[in-house]
């Protein structure tokens, strides 16, 4: 269990970092996404579902499409 | 694996989660940027809150069956936490929002530029010229519109 | 079971039904806004005279104390509550293009910040606060011009950070106590907070509240703010909203956190809040954004006070708020026909002079002339820094002198040119009566309390020391113990 | 330079954090008002799931002021981004795999989001995740068909203001009942039934409701902002 969460935490962190330093934003936006899906899993190994399961649709869900709009309206959205 | 328990590895990630997020803040001057170094801020401080009581062999506050688990989780740092997350995106989409019409009105979402703007907007309505200010980049004054966003994003 | 819960409920349930009642009647929509702040008004008037002997405890859906949310009562966060209603009231929006959403947010802001000065709970004030920041995000844009939604835009990056970090300030007051209770905290602190975590919760807390105080390094955003938002909007939030903040973090100051390094960290930030603030504003050549600077100057002067150990620095810090909180509403109010350059405003006494005869008054008060108020208030502060006998205090002491003769400089720059024979090229707008009459109303009662100034710094010590009594917030809350496993 | 500054200040704040860190005492979490509220909850509430406990019940308020945030966040949005100009260009319609996915997701969506919100204080889950679900089931369409109206801007308003009044008016008939704001009423029931722990599951179906309407209507509100030209 620590091995998994030890992992999942460095992949987050590393994911963290990848946000602020990806030129692209929409691979920033991914990023992001990654960290909040390994805050979700964390929410779960601390005994927290329905945290768990609003981070994961908030989080890693809601917000993202949020950014993903809003980055079209600014002219960031590369893939267009 | 004595000096890395479940426990430290958490405190690490929820301060570290926090820390990047800072340093997004305080290094970027891309309001993207920033918003992201918050929503990274917010997410280790919800961690936090929730490592807060957090114990090793506890179960999640919630009884199926008449089970009665000996040791549940703290039902209380959950709801902040749910309150906090919720909250967070109500800000995150307001935050958005007034990216959208900022970008409309100046051009520009490099918060140095926007500052820049802002104050030239506001003494031209008062009728003054605008005060010297010593954080002035000269680069930045040079620099076309829009093409700070290009350099962001593209390249 | 007490109608104070209505103070902060009615108001939000009418926001929530105001858009489905302008479409049944626009009228009334027009009036419910006043009409249901007129009534909270009214209950907190009513409540008020019974707290003077005790406080009230309600809490929130019947539960224990430490386990359900505490609102507590006393004359304090009861005056601040009330400052918050009726000043909305006097101050209510008038937006040509967004009536019915300012007034919403209007109602939203009356009934948070009444929320907040009554809050016992220490999620819940940071649940109140992030409301009312964000209602006034909403106030401020509800301008609807560039510059207004770039300098919401500006403070909301401030704001939203400094928010976090509140919010792993209280994760690690939890950590420490488990508890959120105040009450049950101030018990525990003593033995569970006076350490460097203690420490750490308390300077995180302070940035993240000390957004809206207008508190040192996270003020960017004022002179912007101020300048941008419509005056009335700019007056609600500097002479309302700002004492809010300040509110909460005297009562964590009184209840939570006693190290000694606090208040110094209080004292440097106040120091360096009133250089910084009244220097610009010295150098401010437009009449908005030289009052923002002096506020964030006047601030500067209240956490100072409140640096000051024991009761005597609650009493100065009260005094100085409740002037403030007269004061500068109006004078942002004179401001909103006197915007633009301060150079252009020569001859306006010509054109309006009852405003500018209230526009001396205000700054004699604010520089401290020893009649008025303002003067007390400052004495106040000046005499128990003096007697602390320290390096730094008397450093204070001098910088609040100072930085009273700096105010004198720009406000009568200010006068001399309302005064000033030669018109200015361009003729000045009078004054909406309803402004002038806000403000007039306001200064009346700044000169009313020179006549009673005894029994209002009676009134003014008692509410102070009620607010610092530890004791009896306890005992009036009376939280239930606890142990492992539950509850006694 | 800049960097350089901002690098010092960080390694500043990460010392910083190590140092409070060392501090942190781990041996006392076990005394707690939540501990005291699991052991008290399931008979005061009602409710098998005890977080439902406290975000309804022992912190309602809380969950008040956050559907008022969302409410104002919501309005505002509104009022920053303001109505489209009619001739303003539309995304492209997005295609009939979209199109025919969204037809069916829709009420599959619903399902699930009001199943989630009704057993909310049985099981994980409950008016913010379902609220969550419900929003992405009416934003889909709109998604699928950029343009259309699919509901009545009037309704919207109407059910939002309507599912934050509910919330507040259960609220406020415990205070008839000569109780405090916010008290649960109604029967406890049996604790895991559907139907038990009394007001609660009304009060989620409220936040759910509203939390739904104001994500949807800040959805739309970006989606149907006009684009930079």
């Amino acid at each position: 269990m620590e091995a998994v969460v030890l992992v999942v935490v460095i992949v987050m962190l590393l994911s963290a970092v990848a946000v602020l330093l990806f030129k692209d934003f929409l691979a920033a936006l991914a990023a992001m996404s990654v960290v909040s899906l390994g805050l979700s899993f964390l929410f779960v190994v601390v005994r927290a579902p329905d945290v768990a399961m609003t981070e994961a649709a908030i989080g890693a869900g809601l917000s993202s499409l949020l950014f993903a709009l809003a980055l079209r309206r600014l002219g960031l959205w590369r893939g267009q | 694996m004595d000096i890395l328990d479940n426990n430290t590895i958490l405190y690490i990630a929820a301060f570290g989660l926090m820390l990047i997020g800072i340093s997004g803040i305080v290094i970027s001057n891309h309001l993207m940027r920033i918003i992201f170094g918050i929503a990274l801020l917010e997410a280790g401080a919800n961690l936090l809150l929730l490592l807060s009581t957090y114990h090793e062999g506890a179960s999640a506050p919630i009884i199926v069956a008449d089970n009665i688990p000996t040791m549940m989780a703290d039902p209380v740092p959950q709801a902040l936490v749910l309150t906090a997350i919720v909250i967070g995106v109500g800000i995150l989409a307001l935050a958005l929002s007034l990216a959208i019409r900022v970008q409309r009105a100046y051009g520009t979402l490099d918060m140095r530029e926007v500052r820049l703007k802002l104050e030239q907007e506001i003494s031209d309505e008062a009728g003054i010229d605008m005060p010297s200010s010593s954080e002035k980049p000269d680069d930045i004054a040079k620099v076309p519109l829009n093409s700070v966003v290009q350099q962001e994003s593209g390249s | 079971m007490s109608l104070l819960v209505l103070m902060i409920v009615l108001p939000l349930l009418t926001a929530f039904l105001l858009s489905s009642i302008d479409r049944l009647s626009t009228f009334a929509a027009r009036v419910m806004g006043p009409l249901v702040l007129l009534a909270t008004a009214a209950i907190g008037l009513s409540v008020w005279p019974q707290l003077g002997d005790a406080p009230l405890a309600v809490q929130w859906g019947g539960f224990q104390a430490p386990l359900g949310i505490t609102l507590y009562a006393d004359q304090f966060g009861l005056l601040f509550a009330l400052a918050m209603t009726i000043g909305t009231l006097l101050l209510w929006p008038r937006s040509t293009e967004n009536q019915l959403r300012s007034s919403s947010l209007a109602l939203l802001l009356a009934g948070t910040g009444s929320g907040l000065a009554l809050s016992g709970d220490l999620f819940n004030i940071y649940v109140f606060y992030e409301l009312m920041t964000v209602v006034s995000y909403g106030l401020i844009a509800s301008r609807g011009t560039s510059g207004s939604f770039a300098s919401t835009l500006r403070y909301l990056v401030i704001s939203g950070f400094g928010a976090a970090l509140a919010l792993a300030g209280i994760a690690l007051v939890y950590q420490a106590t488990g508890t959120l209770n105040l009450a049950q905290l101030a018990q525990l602190a003593p033995e569970k907070l006076n350490n460097l975590q203690g420490f750490a919760a308390f300077v995180l807390m302070l940035v993240g509240f000390g957004v809206k105080a207008e508190l040192f390094p996270v003020n960017m955003w004022v002179p912007e703010v101020y300048a941008t938002a419509s005056s009335r909007v700019s007056a609600l939030l500097a002479g309302v909203v700002s004492k809010l903040a300040l509110l909460i973090i005297m009562r964590l100051l009184i209840l939570v956190f006693h190290q000694p390094e606090a208040l110094t960290v209080l004292l440097v930030l106040g120091i360096l809040g009133v250089v910084s603030g009244e220097l610009a504003a010295w150098r401010a050549r437009d009449l908005n954004r030289m009052l923002a600077f002096s506020s964030i100057g006047q601030l500067g002067v209240m956490f100072i006070a409140l640096s000051i150990p024991g009761n005597a620095g609650i009493f100065a810090a009260l005094a100085v708020m409740v002037h403030h909180l007269f004061l500068k509403p109006s004078m942002f109010l004179l401001a909103e026909r006197w915007g633009g350059s301060i150079k252009g405003l020569a001859g306006a006494a010509k054109t309006s002079p009852l405003g500018a005869a209230l526009f001396v008054l205000l700054s004699l008060s604010l520089i401290g002339v020893p009649p008025l108020p303002g003067f007390w208030a400052k004495l106040l502060v000046i005499m128990p820094l003096l007697a602390l006998d320290q390096p730094l205090y008397y450093f204070a002491a001098f910088v609040i002198l100072a930085a009273a003769s700096l105010e004198a400089n720009y406000l009568f720059r200010v006068v001399m040119k309302l005064y000033e024979k030669e018109p200015a090229a361009t003729p000045h707008n009078a004054h909406a009566t309803l402004d002038l009459a806000t403000a007039v109303f306001l200064g009346a009662g700044l000169v009313a309390a020179v006549f009673m100034l005894i029994p209002l710094a009676d009134r003014l010590d008692g509410i102070a020391a009620q607010a610092s009594d530890v004791s009896t917030y306890i005992q009036t809350v009376a939280p239930q113990p606890l142990q492992s496993g539950g509850v006694q | 330079m800049r960097r350089f500054t901002a690098a010092l200040f960080l390694l500043g704040l990460g010392v910083m954090i190590a140092a409070i860190y060392q501090h942190i005492d781990f041996s006392n979490t076990a005394v707690n008002a939540g501990q005291a509220i699991n052991a008290v909850a399931a008979e005061e509430t009602g409710a098998a799931n005890f977080v439902t406990s406290v975000v309804l019940a022992y912190r309602g308020i809380d969950t008040l002021l956050e559907l008022t945030i969302l409410f104002t966040a919501a309005m505002i949005g509104g009022m920053v981004l303001g109505r489209r100009r009619v001739d303003a260009p539309r995304d492209p319609d997005a295609g009939f795999i979209l199109r025919t996915g969204a037809d069916l997701l829709f009420p599959l969506l619903l399902v699930v989001g009001l199943y989630i919100i009704l057993h909310g204080h049985l099981t994980p889950g409950g008016g913010f995740q379902g609220g969550v679900i419900l929003a992405a089931a009416f934003f889909l369409p709109l998604l699928a068909r950029p343009g259309i109206t699919l509901i009545d801007q009037r309704v919207v308003s109407l059910v939002e203001g309507l599912a934050g009044a509910t919330f507040i008016i259960i609220g406020l008939l415990a205070m008839f009942d000569g109780k405090e704001f916010l008290t649960p009423l109604l029967d406890k029931g049996e604790l895991g039934a559907l139907i038990s722990a009394g007001t609660l599951p009304i009060l989620y179906l409220a936040v759910g409701i509203k939390v739904g309407s104001e994500l949807a209507g800040l959805l739309a509100h970006l989606a149907e902002a006009e684009a930079l030209d």
